[in-house]
């Protein structure tokens, strides 16, 4: 008998994954982004069983705006990713510190 | 067998492949592998969302995920030649932390849901069919009457991003000839033609300028 | 006829004129001019003052009280600018103004050489109508006015000639140390005004009566009587002005200004302001048993111990000033024993020969040009008569010799100590009867030093070296030369050691002394004969008789000089009786023994020093005063001031508060700025830190 | 014309403003001419709101009113009393005098300095007369640029620290009073000060706004601990610079307790009244000794500015004690007036002084005492007026210095015996810092040969100098004028403070 619970735990556990793989891959910006859909797939499974235990639609809409706006977001996390490593040869967050003050 | 028992092992299935998936996406060495096990993240986590009857999502996470966006990943993951090792440092000295920071997170988190009480709440009726409806045409009438706004919203955000990562990768090279059709329809006459008038001819007179003979005699 | 607004006004304002005409166009009217505007304004004055006195003393006129103009009127408060004329200040001013003309007169020829001519005129007139202003004054505010300007008009005078640092020293000393007494006067009318709730003197003076039983709780918890806090405070005022201990290092010091001023001011009038104020403001005084034994006190240890500092003076304007020191604390004495008339008639008395010394003093200093040391003086009889006979009037007048006016007034205090039972009357007894030795003894010292004896100094025609006169010097002035550390303003006493004091050697001279010219001995022998027969004339009515009116009120019970007038008998009678009587065998004494040392025996002071020497600097040093009230207030203030600037301002405000928190603002900032390292995992890391933070926090709060 | 007088007292100099700088910096002359000639104008409209202004009562007058900012209900709304009055016209005298006294010494950019202090004069007048809250602290806000540029542009060595210190100080006490007139108008809906005046508040609510007014005006008058931007704003400013601010500008701060925190929050300035007076008793005798400790004239000066304020708000808050505690309305009259006075005389005096130390210092460009000695000798026409400006600063009677001094003790004395012997304690000290002072400079042998060589004031300094020293002498004299013009204020003023809101 799947409860909320076993949603919820599963979404905590891959948001915590995720959290840990911001954590252990500080230079790889890839994986930074994908940690980051990670999070948002832990949040999305979130709405999802809401949505589904509560009987509200509003938590799938959600979620699909969600989506929509991850994949807006990642195409432009990639295109940013393209451009810093055409022009610095890598993608070492390390390296790239122009921002800093 | 009890329908729901099923439901249960393949919700812990599909939830251990998830996990599993989940650890590789941040452990493997090569990106490649990390990003085809987040495809298969997305995976099982579109069918656990199955099991949670919301097939137009599970449908969506596939197309759109699977589909585009971690194609996109493969691609500029491919097109990019990355030295791991450097990208890779690091990585050991981090990961107790990192581990630690996960746990202590992850406790925090359940703590607080207090799973307990939520592991009474059993999943009722699926409330599409309980409208009558597909769950697609269920968040169909959603969006396109309540979040009709929003949504165009969301349109155009993808319009946006689009556009931005177009403009953002589009490079000029020097010199390729190309067509500029801005350019092109704002000609104006006058950057074209230019009529110099000039004074008429004089009698050259006898101080002639000193840089005039030199250039013809020193060649 | 009664007397008019205009006369009084006119009496006010002519030296005034004079002062602004000779000081602002002193250029354009030249020398001359100067003296002659100044000097018609002062005899337009002495003129008209004389003329209300006798409309006032024939019975003519009535006692004059009116405002001039309002000064401002501030709610119900009002306060105006008016005069008050009774015989009281009648007499003042006619003693103010008469000194005054013949100090101008005197000026002429004492100044004659100074480029400073004009300057000094106007400071003199304007003096004159300081003076005139506050001894004429019908309320608080005006006293006041008149009480600083005075005191204005003296710091100008001492440091007349500014280029001697002693005298720029001295002026801004008397200008403080006077400051502080004024702090004192003005809280008291503030008391006035407190208690009283009027400025006016004439008001105030009929409310007296309801200071009875009002009190003010001042420290914690004690109440102190209204009128002994009223009086106690003014009379703080007087003690600065009139220079009483401990406000009395001022005088000495002011010798540093022209000779003419220490007559006229430093002797003659505006010390003697505190003594006229009290005198003016005995109904208040009256009410308080405390004040005035306060006042008698303060006076007898003034009246004893300056004459003593006198003895050991060798600067001939030194002990003189200290001389009227002393006789200032005799006025004092006799206003605690409440014998306010016995205070104001040897004010008048003393504001003669005590003017006359000065201007004697002066004509010798003329004499020996501009050497003040007595040390290098002796035998000048021969060469300055008039000098000579007019200084031994007034010394007789001042050491209390029968029939001469000093007796009359310093007399009738004695008794009068003697017959009052206030607290501290005893010990005012003893001090005002052994200074009467002392007084005796430093006034014949100072004669036998300057004009009699062996002439210490040579007259030399170029520049050379009297070793013998400097040699002789030492054993007869008792002293040999001493430097003094500091700031203290010696001035002559050591003016073998500052440069800037003596344009010559001590003891030489260019020409032989000679008798001055007839401007300055026709005031000393017009103030010769006030000084000899002024006491003898007036002391039946002043003293004995009621004469100043209701313009003194004496409770009945303190009416000492009542007492003692049903034993007056006569000018006369009194003096005889005088010649037993115990002051004039103390001043037979000490003029014995000041003829014994300094005229028969000169090397015995030398001995006698040598003898009592720790005594002898004790009063070498004046008690050491001047050391310990500028080590306390004026470098104890720069530094105290010093440590608040560098220490409060500097460190704590400006470095701590105010550039403190632009730092650490800045610190903070730089701090944050470090924070903001531009790497992602930075952020991130933070970022999840906060979020495994909050939810700690919301996780405790749930539990909680 | 009479209803318009007071927008013509502002905007005459502001607008006057205009032609002096379209003269440039190639014609100063006729710069000079033209802001003199606005500044006469202005002094001689102030003489005829003087003449206008009925003192017999002593209620606002000669007012106009327009809608500014109709949304909020900000009006541009002007009225004076007898306090305003006077200080109006001290203001457009103290500019003439300080125009007159730059003419030659300005020789850069002498059109902008002239314009800055037309600006000046008339925000300061705005100041003066504003009787909407906002339009208050407009004007008290704006006043703060030109001077900045004064200092700013035409400062000593260290302007830069100067300026920024002064600007950053006063700013940061307007800030909180802007905070509080905003709170009243939350609960008013008006920033009318009359009606804000009649506004029931809580004793919390007085006290939070009478320490949001008190750190804006504390630091304008300047009171102890926010003093020390004026000795720094002092050392550096321009002669007329510090004219301007010493005679004017700290007025504003004693000015504003009078418009704001007497009427507005009278419980809260009632209760902290005795804070207050311990304030002003340490700027008297703390400030008194630092000022002894001073080896710059004009910081001297400077210090005992903050010394004579202080005068300035014991006055008015000594009248606070009186009304209250003792019930004693006569001297709580008698004090208010006499900061009244001490404020007017404070602006000729310390305005003399910085003029004298302005003239030493355009002969010897230093302002060391040490520097000088003997100057007498050099300057016996200075010397007067020197000496005068000195013992009018140590209060002596028959100069207005004394007047409001006098005054104050006496009131005072009514509300606390010891309040007054540390009031009084400012006879001996500023006698002893000023005198020693003169002693320093002007007394003695002439130290040195640049002493030596200076030359005795000119014709346009005597006419500056002989100016203040005519004021300073007649209301010393006869402060009856002046008293009379305020008096009939004052009293109202005094019967608002009995009037508890609580």
């Amino acid at each position: 008998m799947i409860t909320l619970a076993h949603f919820i735990v599963l979404g905590a556990v891959l948001f915590c994954i995720a959290v840990a793989g911001v954590f252990i891959n500080r230079k790889n910006v890839i994986v930074l982004l994908m940690a980051i859909e990670l999070m948002l797939l832990a949040v999305n499974i979130n709405f999802v069983a809401f949505s589904r235990f509560l009987g509200d639609v509003q938590g799938q809409v959600f979620v699909f705006f969600i989506l929509t706006v991850a994949a807006a977001e990642s195409a432009i996390g990639l295109a940013i990713l393209t451009l810093l490593f055409r022009n610095r040869s890598t993608i070492n967050v390390a390296e790239i510190d122009s921002m800093k003050g | 067998m009890n329908p729901q028992l099923i439901q249960l092992i393949m919700f812990y299935a599909f939830g251990a492949v998830a996990v599993g998936a989940a650890l590789a996406v941040i452990t493997l060495r090569n990106s490649v592998h990390a990003v085809l096990s987040l495809v298969l993240t997305f995976f099982s986590v579109a069918c656990i969302w199955l099991l949670a009857e919301a097939e137009f999502l599970a449908i969506a996470l596939i197309v759109v995920y699977v589909g585009a966006v971690m194609v996109l990943f493969l691609f500029v993951v491919m097109m990019l030649d990355i030295k791991m090792e450097q990208v890779r440092e690091g990585f050991a000295r981090y990961l107790p932390v990192g581990i630690i920071v996960a746990l202590v997170m992850l406790a925090e988190m359940i703590g607080m849901i207090g799973v307990r009480a939520m592991g009474l709440h059993v999943m009722g009726e699926d409330p599409a069919a309980a409208a009558g409806l597909s769950n697609t045409a269920w968040l169909g009438h959603a969006l396109y009457t309540q979040f009709l706004l929003p949504f165009e919203i969301a349109a155009i955000i993808l319009t946006v991003g689009i556009v931005a990562a177009v403009a953002l990768t589009l490079r000029h090279r020097g010199g390729v000839r190309h067509q500029s059709a801005a350019e092109q329809v704002a000609v104006d006459p006058r950057t074209r033609m230019r009529i110099v008038k000039m004074a008429s001819e004089t009698m050259p007179t006898e101080t002639v300028p000193p840089v005039a003979p030199s250039q013809e005699t020193s060649p | 006829m009664d007397l008019s607004l205009s006369v009084l006004i006119t009496i006010a304002l002519a030296p005034l004129v004079g002062a602004l005409l000779a000081g602002l166009f002193g250029r354009v009217i030249g020398r001359v001019g100067s003296h002659c505007v100044t000097i018609l304004g002062v005899g337009i004055a002495c003129a008209l003052s004389i003329h209300v006195l006798w409309q006032l003393v024939s019975g003519d006129a009535k006692n004059f009280n009116q405002d001039v103009y309002t000064w401002f009127q501030a709610g119900n408060l009002h306060v105006s600018v008016g005069f008050m004329v009774d015989r009281l200040t009648a007499m003042m001013m006619v003693v103010v103004t008469f000194v005054s003309l013949l100090v101008h007169v005197y000026t002429i020829g004492y100044m004659a050489d100074d480029p400073g001519y004009q300057r000094f005129f106007s400071y003199i007139s304007l003096f004159t109508f300081s003076m005139l202003m506050l001894v004429m004054s019908n309320n608080f505010m005006q006293l006041f006015f008149g009480w600083e300007a005075v005191g204005l008009v003296s710091y100008l005078l001492i440091g007349f000639w500014y280029k001697k640092p002693t005298a720029i020293y001295a002026n801004l000393k008397a200008f403080v140390v006077n400051r502080v007494g004024d702090f004192g006067f003005l809280l008291g009318i503030a008391a006035v005004l407190y208690f009283l709730n009027t400025l006016d003197y004439a008001t105030a003076f009929d409310s007296a009566g309801a200071l009875t039983g009002r009190a003010i709780t001042v420290v914690g918890g004690h109440a102190w009587p209204a009128a002994t806090v009223i009086g106690v405070l003014l009379f703080i005022g007087a003690m600065g002005k009139s220079a009483q201990v401990p406000l009395h290092v001022w005088l000495p010091d002011s010798m540093e200004g022209p000779t003419p001023i220490s007559a006229l001011i430093h002797a003659a009038t505006m010390v003697t302001a505190g003594i006229f104020m009290v005198a003016r403001m005995s109904p208040l005084f009256e009410m308080s048993e405390g004040a005035l034994s306060f006042i008698l006190v303060i006076g007898a240890t003034t009246a004893l111990f300056t004459g003593l500092i006198g003895i050991v003076q060798n600067d001939i304007k030194r002990v003189i000033a200290y001389s009227t020191l002393s006789q200032l604390g005799y006025m004092t004495v006799a206003l605690g024993v409440s014998a306010y008339s016995g205070a104001v008639f040897h004010l008048m008395t003393h504001a003669f020969f005590k003017a006359l010394l000065f201007l004697g003093a002066g004509s010798v200093i003329i004499g020996m040009h501009h050497e003040q040391d007595m040390r290098y003086m002796g035998g000048l009889r021969k060469y300055m008569p008039v000098t000579w006979i007019t200084m031994w009037i007034g010394s007789l007048a001042l050491a209390g010799t029968p029939f001469f006016a000093g007796f009359y007034s310093k007399d009738a205090i004695i008794e009068a100590v003697g017959e009052s039972h206030r607290w501290g009357a005893g010990y005012a007894y003893f001090c005002v009867m052994a200074g009467v030795f002392v007084t005796s003894l430093y006034s014949f010292r100072l004669l036998y030093m300057t004009f009699h004896g062996a002439e210490r100094f040579t007259v030399v025609g170029h520049h050379g070296h009297g070793h013998a006169a400097h040699g002789h010097a030492a054993v007869v002035g008792g002293q040999s030369i001493h430097s003094d550390p500091g700031h203290d303003a010696h001035g002559h006493d050591a003016a073998d050691e500052h440069k800037e004091d003596s344009h010559h050697t001590p003891g030489e001279l260019e020409h032989a002394p000679s008798e001055s010219p007839w401007v300055v001995t026709v005031p000393l022998i017009l103030l010769a004969i006030p000084s000899l027969l002024i006491g003898f004339f007036t002391v039946g009515p002043m003293l004995y008789g009621g004469w100043f009116g209701k313009a003194i009120h004496v409770e009945e019970q303190n009416n000492v000089l009542g007492e003692l007038a049903r034993d007056f008998h006569g000018a006369t009678a009194a003096a005889l009786h005088g010649f037993i009587q115990l002051p004039f065998l103390l001043a037979l004494a000490g003029f014995i023994v000041a003829t014994v040392i300094y005229l028969f025996k000169p090397a015995l002071a030398d001995s006698i020093k040598r003898a009592l020497h720790p005594i002898w600097r004790v009063l070498d040093k004046k008690y050491w005063v001047d050391e310990v009230y500028f080590a306390i207030f004026a470098k104890g203030g720069v530094k105290l001031g010093r440590a608040f600037w560098r220490g409060g301002d500097a460190a704590v405000i400006d470095g701590v508060l105010i550039d403190g928190s632009a730092s650490l603002v800045e610190r903070i900032a730089s701090g944050g700025r470090r924070l903001q390292s531009g790497f992602l995992y930075h952020y991130a890391f933070a970022m999840i830190l906060g979020l495994i933070l909050l939810l700690g926090g919301y996780w405790l709060v749930g539990q909680g | 014309m009479s209803n318009h007088l007071l927008s013509l007292l502002i905007w005459l100099p502001i607008l006057g403003a205009v032609p002096v700088l379209l003269a440039g910096g190639q014609r100063p002359n006729a710069a000079r001419w033209i802001s003199l000639l606005v500044a006469v104008a202005t002094f001689a409209a102030s003489l005829a709101l003087v003449h206008v202004y009925d003192p017999s009562t002593g209620t606002m007058q000669v007012g106009e009113n327009l809608n500014w900012i109709a949304s909020v209900g900000i009006h541009y709304s002007l009225a004076v009393d007898g306090i305003s009055v006077a200080l109006i016209a001290l203001t457009s005298f103290t500019t003439i005098l300080v125009i007159v006294g730059a003419w030659e010494v300005i020789a850069v950019r002498t059109h902008q300095y002239m314009a800055a202090m037309l600006v000046l004069e008339g925000l300061m007048v705005g100041v003066f007369c504003a009787t909407d809250a906002l339009l208050f602290y407009v004007f008290f806000e704006a006043m703060l640029i030109p001077m900045f540029i004064i200092i700013g542009i035409w400062g000593g060595p260290r302007r830069v620290y100067a300026t920024l210190k002064f600007f950053i100080y006063t700013f940061f006490g307007s800030i909180f009073m802007l905070v509080g007139l905003i709170y009243l108008y939350s609960k008013a809906h008006t920033f009318d000060i009359a009606t804000l005046a009649h506004l029931p508040l809580s004793m919390t609510e007085q006290s939070w706004l009478f320490f949001a007014f008190l750190l804006g005006f504390a630091i304008k008058v300047p009171m102890v601990p926010v003093h020390t931007w004026l000795p720094d704003a002092h050392v550096e400013a321009p002669t007329g610079g510090s004219v301007v601010l010493a005679a004017v500008m700290l007025k504003i701060g004693g000015y504003g307790f009078l418009r704001f925190s007497l009427p507005i929050v009278p419980d809260a300035s009632e209760h902290f009244a005795p804070l207050v007076i311990v304030l002003s008793l340490i700027a008297v005798v703390y400030i008194g000794y630092v000022a002894l400790a001073q080896e710059d004239m004009k910081k001297l000066v400077a210090y005992s500015s903050i010394a004579h304020m202080g005068f300035v708000t014991l006055g008015i808050f000594i009248a606070f004690m009186l009304v209250r505690e003792h019930n004693n309305v006569q001297a709580a009259h008698l004090g208010m007036q006499g900061a009244m006075i001490q404020m007017i005389s404070h602006g000729f005096i310390s305005g003399a002084m910085f003029t004298c130390i302005g003239v030493l210092y355009d002969r010897m460009h230093t302002r060391q005492i040490k520097d000088y000695g003997g100057v007498i000798n050099v300057m016996p026409w200075f010397g007067l007026f020197y000496v005068l400006f000195a013992m009018a600063n140590s209060g002596l009677p028959g100069t207005s210095g004394f007047v409001g001094e006098f005054m104050v003790i006496l009131a005072a004395f009514q509300a606390n015996p010891w309040i007054a012997l540390f009031a009084a304690f400012t006879l001996i000290i500023g006698a002893a810092y000023t005198l020693w002072m003169v002693k320093r400079v002007l007394w003695g042998e002439v130290t040195n040969h640049h002493v030596a060589e200076m030359k005795d004031i000119n014709a346009r300094e005597t006419f500056v100098l002989a100016a203040f020293a005519a004021a300073v002498l007649l209301f010393g004299i006869w402060p009856q004028p002046l008293v009379h013009l305020m008096d009939a204020s004052v009293g109202q003023l005094v019967q608002k403070l009995a009037y508890s809101k609580v």
